[in-house]
């Protein structure tokens, strides 16, 4: 166990594209279709290595890389770092590069998605910092180490930061109704469209390890009791993939309005309420 | 969205719709490549004349004879069906439910065909000529001796 | 010779006056304007309308002109008429009021291909 | 002010089928003013069904205008010209004609649908949209001979006889499809999501409607009575059971409504016919050469489709004339931009089911 | 590499077609013929594309978008036409305003006919042209016909004077040229 987190922060990719081609295959089987291979992901991998990578520019191609790094570093950081708070940090820096490299092209969509993807870390980064605050007022420690062997379980005292946790997952994931700054039918993909080849599948990568980042947050709603936290996990993630299915797209008004009117308060309640039995009482 | 929700943990459980392999083959009535039938066909050409998109061609005997080389470009052809309903004859034309096969660049449905209707056009100029000549002789023939053919063909 | 819809014989003069005096949104659907080439130069153009809900035959008011005369241009009576107008300026080479050329045919592209010549 | 920003929508996009071009000026994504480029699918069918093509072929070329409404196209042609020839079809070919052509109407109006949902980012209802589609294209390929351009009229009657085995395929298949539409029904109903994105959003009220002549659901959603089928006397509606659909809201969800509920009536049209199919003859021969002009009003699964035929007397036919559903919408089309968010953008277009392929020709 | 040709994806676009292919190829995408079971997405982006599905018989405006759509993807790429009007023009040949197929502007690898095409034709025309991208690499770039001679020209001249030669960016000069100086697009209305 010494060294899981640093195998699970090195592996990121290839676990992550796992995840990625098994929500591929279940999203389509709710869709009642087959749906592609497990290891489609890896394929198409492989695939983007071969293709030609036609650059735009090299500044706008290094954005590409840097994201896919900068990713991989957050999860470094927050998995085997001192503090989840630097690795949160860290995660708005890395879709930093992302907006630049969006902003650096002339294409309107990809600008367009750009904007759209501040306003998704508008709403996403609060709700991140808030589960991190709750998360050190239960157990005590900014430390996934510490947190991971607290012997309660956080969720009992964390419900409704857990419920906005897991509802602004799909902002985070790109997934509906929250998948506005991707948005294939209106903006094309936003940020990304104008990569190809190699930088593309730079990018794509990122995608998954942002999914291993995830269902790590949500792993350490159960403290040291792993198998829940599996549990716990998988019904999260088929959560998400059945509201993914059973939504459209909601548009940016009311993404913002949800984010910060309803999932805002209401962790911030539970967090008020906890300190307060905490500190106060 | 609650109905869609329970569907679609239900179907993540269920037989998926996809069909296995590649699909279905085409129903008994498809309406799939047009098959020729030489031995049947009497030549009247009413196929060619009512295509709407000039998708069969016959190219001419040089000798004037009726014995037409029939061409059809499959990569033309809008499997509308109205030559088979032209076709006075029963059999020299049918549509089978076959679907036609995808082509590559060996096919090259363009330049061959343009070959073709190039032919077509000039084979057909000269058999009307050949024809003319033939039909002339044929009078011509018919005006020497017409008692004694007669006679000859009545004995 | 008009086997199914009724015909108003009409001017240029007078054409827009009498769909001006006819036409009643609430009431009338208008369909679409049509051209039909007469051969020598010659074009007779109908305004199509029908009546909503009503099993009635469609009117047309007719004109006859020439391909150099001015037609005019009934956008301000029925807003959604451009569409029409400019289709009939492209295709026909119609010198409508307004009407700008260039919907569909790309430069290189016949002018005026539905004339007769 | 200097943060407007041009966008181009189209000519290649993925919620759009064909090649269309918008250009929108947008501010902070609101759309300030719009431009359109209608004329990318201009093929010009018209010139050829006047010039290459007599009169009979031209019932084959003309469907090719739009594989999605093709058995309207088809259907409109033959009856104008029959209405020159002063031919009345039998009674059984009529019949089967609206058999066709509401089944027609089926599967455009579940597309339709499908395809406003993939615009508003709803993958799982496209595929179900599309998975029930499949039973309505099972039944016209069955019936016809194939899957979207069926080729099933011609002048005199129609090509095929509905055989009672075929009839059999039909009945199965059209039952399960009406479980589906109801579950459907319900799903659009009580779907907060959908009237989250879709209702107030692309409103047409009453007034522009008829200012602007929209035609088909578009105009049906928003309060307009209008619908060929009732107005035209081409196919024997009256005696089938038909009935107009209306909605009052004009915006994309009412107009989803409405192609649902015309789905209903299309079903409940056909069930007649399966149970009431006249005897006889379903093709007859046709003599004569068209002689004179007449109309032909459709109700095409987009709107209102116009067929105005010109003969003198030739094998060629010396105008023929399409007026397709969508060309009426346009002008009203590109009223409904400006001051819309460029978010509902895909899904306005989409509402209005556009068929270019129809405008253009 | 045999993990190459599990991943294609696709890129549709309709130069003037009917509309049947294209809802054809969607149906291809829906839950009964399943295209995503061969990995095959339609991505809406050309310079995320493999096999470039072509339909209609290329209308005069649409010309001009057709060459830069397949400049835009990177190579290995294919292209598929689909149904009659695609492969020879159809129905629409010789109609005033179209140009009679794709293969008139850029090299075609699979034809598939039909009218429409049925999605089992697409299918097995889709893993025909699988099966010739799997041959073609990244260094095999083809070169659109309606410049092949310009083409050819300017690279024997290139290679007579010693330059160093880029192919694919004479190739992306000479369409430049091409379309600015034949296919100018009028901006209507």
């Amino acid at each position: 166990m010494a060294w899981m987190l640093e195998t699970i922060a090195i592996l990121s990719p290839i676990i992550g594209g796992f995840i990625y081609g098994f929500e591929r295959v279940v999203k389509a089987r709710m869709q009642n279709r087959q749906g592609p291979p497990l290891l489609q992901p890896f394929y198409d991998f492989i695939k983007l290595v071969e293709k030609r990578a036609i650059q735009v520019h090299s500044f706008h191609s290094m954005m590409g890389l840097a994201f896919f790094f900068a990713t991989w570093f957050t999860l470094a950081a927050f998995l085997c770092g001192p503090n989840i708070l630097v690795g949160l940090f860290l995660h708005i820096l890395a879709l930093a590069f992302l907006i630049i490299g969006g902003f650096s092209v002339l294409s309107p969509y990809s600008v367009m998605g750009s904007l759209r993807e501040i306003i998704h870390l508008m709403c996403v980064e609060p709700i991140l910092i808030l589960v991190a605050v709750g998360l050190f007022l239960v157990t005590g420690s900014w430390s996934v180490r510490d947190i991971l062997s607290y012997s309660g379980l956080p969720i009992l005292y964390l419900p409704l930061v857990f419920i906005a946790f897991v509802l602004i997952i799909p902002a985070i994931l790109k997934k509906s109704p929250f998948d506005i700054s991707e948005a294939h039918q209106e903006i094309i993909g936003g940020p990304e469209i104008e990569y190809s080849g190699f930088f593309y599948e730079a990018i794509y990568t990122a995608k998954w390890i942002e999914y291993v980042f995830v269902f790590a947050i949500v792993f350490l709603f159960t403290g040291v009791h792993w198998w829940l936290g599996l549990a716990l996990s998988l019904l999260v993630f088929l959560f998400i993939n059945a509201l993914d299915n059973s939504t459209c797209r909601a548009n940016f008004h009311q993404m913002i309005k949800f984010a910060w009117f309803v999932l805002l308060p209401l962790a911030a309640l539970n967090i008020f309420v906890l300190a307060l039995w905490r500190y106060v009482i | 969205m609650l109905k869609m929700f329970i569907e679609s943990l239900k179907n993540l459980f269920s037989e998926p719709a996809t069909l296995p392999g590649i699909g279905t083959e085409a129903p008994k009535g498809y309406r799939g490549l047009i098959v020729f039938n030489k031995e049947k066909c009497i030549f009247c050409t009413k196929c060619e004349l009512v295509c709407p998109v000039d998708a069969i061609k016959f190219i001419y005997p040089e000798d004037g004879s009726r014995n037409l080389e029939f061409n059809y470009n499959p990569f033309l052809c809008i499997y509308c069906g109205e030559c088979v309903r032209a076709c006075p004859k029963d059999g020299a034309l049918i549509q089978t439910n076959i679907v036609p096969e995808p082509g590559t660049q060996e096919d090259n449905p363009n330049e061959k065909w343009f070959e073709i209707e190039r032919r077509a056009q000039e084979s057909k100029k000269k058999w009307q000529i050949a024809l003319a000549k033939k039909r002339q002789e044929a009078l011509k023939k018919a005006k020497k001796q017409p008692p004694s053919d007669k006679k000859g063909s009545k004995k | 010779m008009y086997k199914n819809f009724e015909v108003i014989e009409s001017s240029l003069e007078k054409i827009k006056e009498d769909i001006k005096n006819f036409y009643d949104p609430s009431k009338y659907h208008f369909i679409t304007i049509n051209a039909i080439d007469l051969g020598n130069g010659k074009v007779n153009i109908k305004w199509f309308f029908a009546k909503y809900e009503v099993m009635d035959k469609p009117i047309a008011f007719s004109v006859d002109a020439t391909y150099e005369d001015t037609i005019p241009s009934i956008v301000d009576i029925i807003p959604s008429a451009w569409l029409s107008e400019a289709e009939l300026a492209d295709l026909f080479g119609l010198n409508i009021e307004g009407a700008k050329k260039g919907l569909f045919l790309e430069p290189d592209s016949p002018p005026a291909p539905l004339r007769r010549s | 002010m200097e943060n407007k920003m041009i966008v181009p929508f189209g000519s290649q996009h993925i919620t759009l089928l064909e090649p269309v071009r918008f250009i929108f000026e947008t501010e902070n994504e609101k759309i300030v003013n719009v431009d359109v480029d209608v004329g990318y699918v201009h093929r010009g069918i018209e010139k050829a069904c006047q010039t290459k093509l007599n009169y009979k072929q031209v019932a084959y070329i003309i469907p090719r205008i739009c594989g999605l409404c093709a058995m309207s196209h088809a259907l409109a042609y033959i009856t104008a010209v029959e209405k020159i020839l002063e031919f009345d079809p039998p009674k059984k070919a009529k019949y089967l004609r609206v058999l066709v052509h509401e089944l027609d109407r089926i599967h455009s109006h579940l597309f339709a649908m499908a395809h406003v949902a993939e615009a508003a980012g709803y993958e799982n209802l496209v595929m179900h949209l599309f998975r029930d589609r499949e039973l309505a294209m099972e039944c016209l390929e069955i019936l016809t001979g194939n899957r979207v351009q069926y080729d099933y009229g011609c002048i005199g009657g129609v090509n095929r006889d509905l055989t009672p085995e075929v009839e059999k395929i039909l009945r199965k298949k059209l039952k399960k499809l009406e479980d589906r539409i109801h579950w459907f029904k319900d799903l659009y109903m009580n779907d907060y999501t959908l009237s989250l994105r879709w209702k107030g959003i692309g409103v047409i009220s009453k007034e522009m409607a008829e200012k602007y002549n929209a035609a088909g659901p578009v105009a049906r959603a928003s309060g307009v009575r209008t619908d060929a089928r009732a107005e035209f006397d081409a196919l024997p509606y009256r005696d089938l059971g038909f009935e107009m659909i209306v909605y009052k809201d004009g915006d994309i969800y009412s107009r989803n409504l409405v192609r649902l509920d015309e789905i209903f009536v299309s079903l409940r049209i056909i069930w007649n016919i399966l149970d009431g199919l006249p005897e006889g003859n379903y093709k007859e021969e046709v003599k004569g050469l068209p002689k004179g002009e007449s109309v032909c009003r459709w109700e095409a699964p987009r709107g209102e489709l116009f067929m105005h035929v010109r003969g003198d007397g030739k094998q060629i036919l010396t105008r023929v004339r399409v007026k397709t559903p969508t060309f009426s919408n346009i002008p009203v089309l590109r009223e409904l931009f400006v001051g819309a968010n460029y978010a509902d953008v895909p899904a306005i277009i989409t509402s209005f089911d556009p068929c270019m392929s129809c405008t253009a020709r | 590499m045999s993990a190459k040709i599990k991943s294609p994806w696709i890129l549709h676009y309709n130069c003037g077609s009917c509309n049947g292919c294209d809802v054809e190829i969607l149906a291809c995408l829906g839950p009964k013929y399943d295209l995503e079971r061969f990995g095959i997405i339609n991505k809406g982006n050309p310079k995320q594309a493999d096999i470039f599905v072509v339909t209609g018989p290329v209308t005069k405006r649409t010309r001009a978008r057709l060459l830069r759509l397949y400049m835009q993807i990177p190579e290995p790429k294919v292209v598929v036409a689909v149904g009659t009007c695609a492969c020879t023009g159809g129905p629409f040949r010789n109609m005033y305003n179209v140009e009679n197929g794709v293969d008139r502007f850029i090299p075609v690898d699979v034809y598939i006919p039909g009218c429409t095409a049925r999605p089992e034709a697409i299918l097995k025309g889709i893993k025909k042209a699988i099966e010739i991208w799997k041959i073609k690499t990244k260094e095999s770039i083809e070169v659109p016909v309606v410049i092949q001679k310009e083409f050819e020209e300017t690279l024997s001249k290139m290679v007579l004077h010693g330059q160093t030669v880029d192919r694919r960016k004479i190739i992306h000069d000479l369409v430049n040229k091409y379309i600015k100086n034949n296919l100018e697009v009028t901006k209507c209305d």
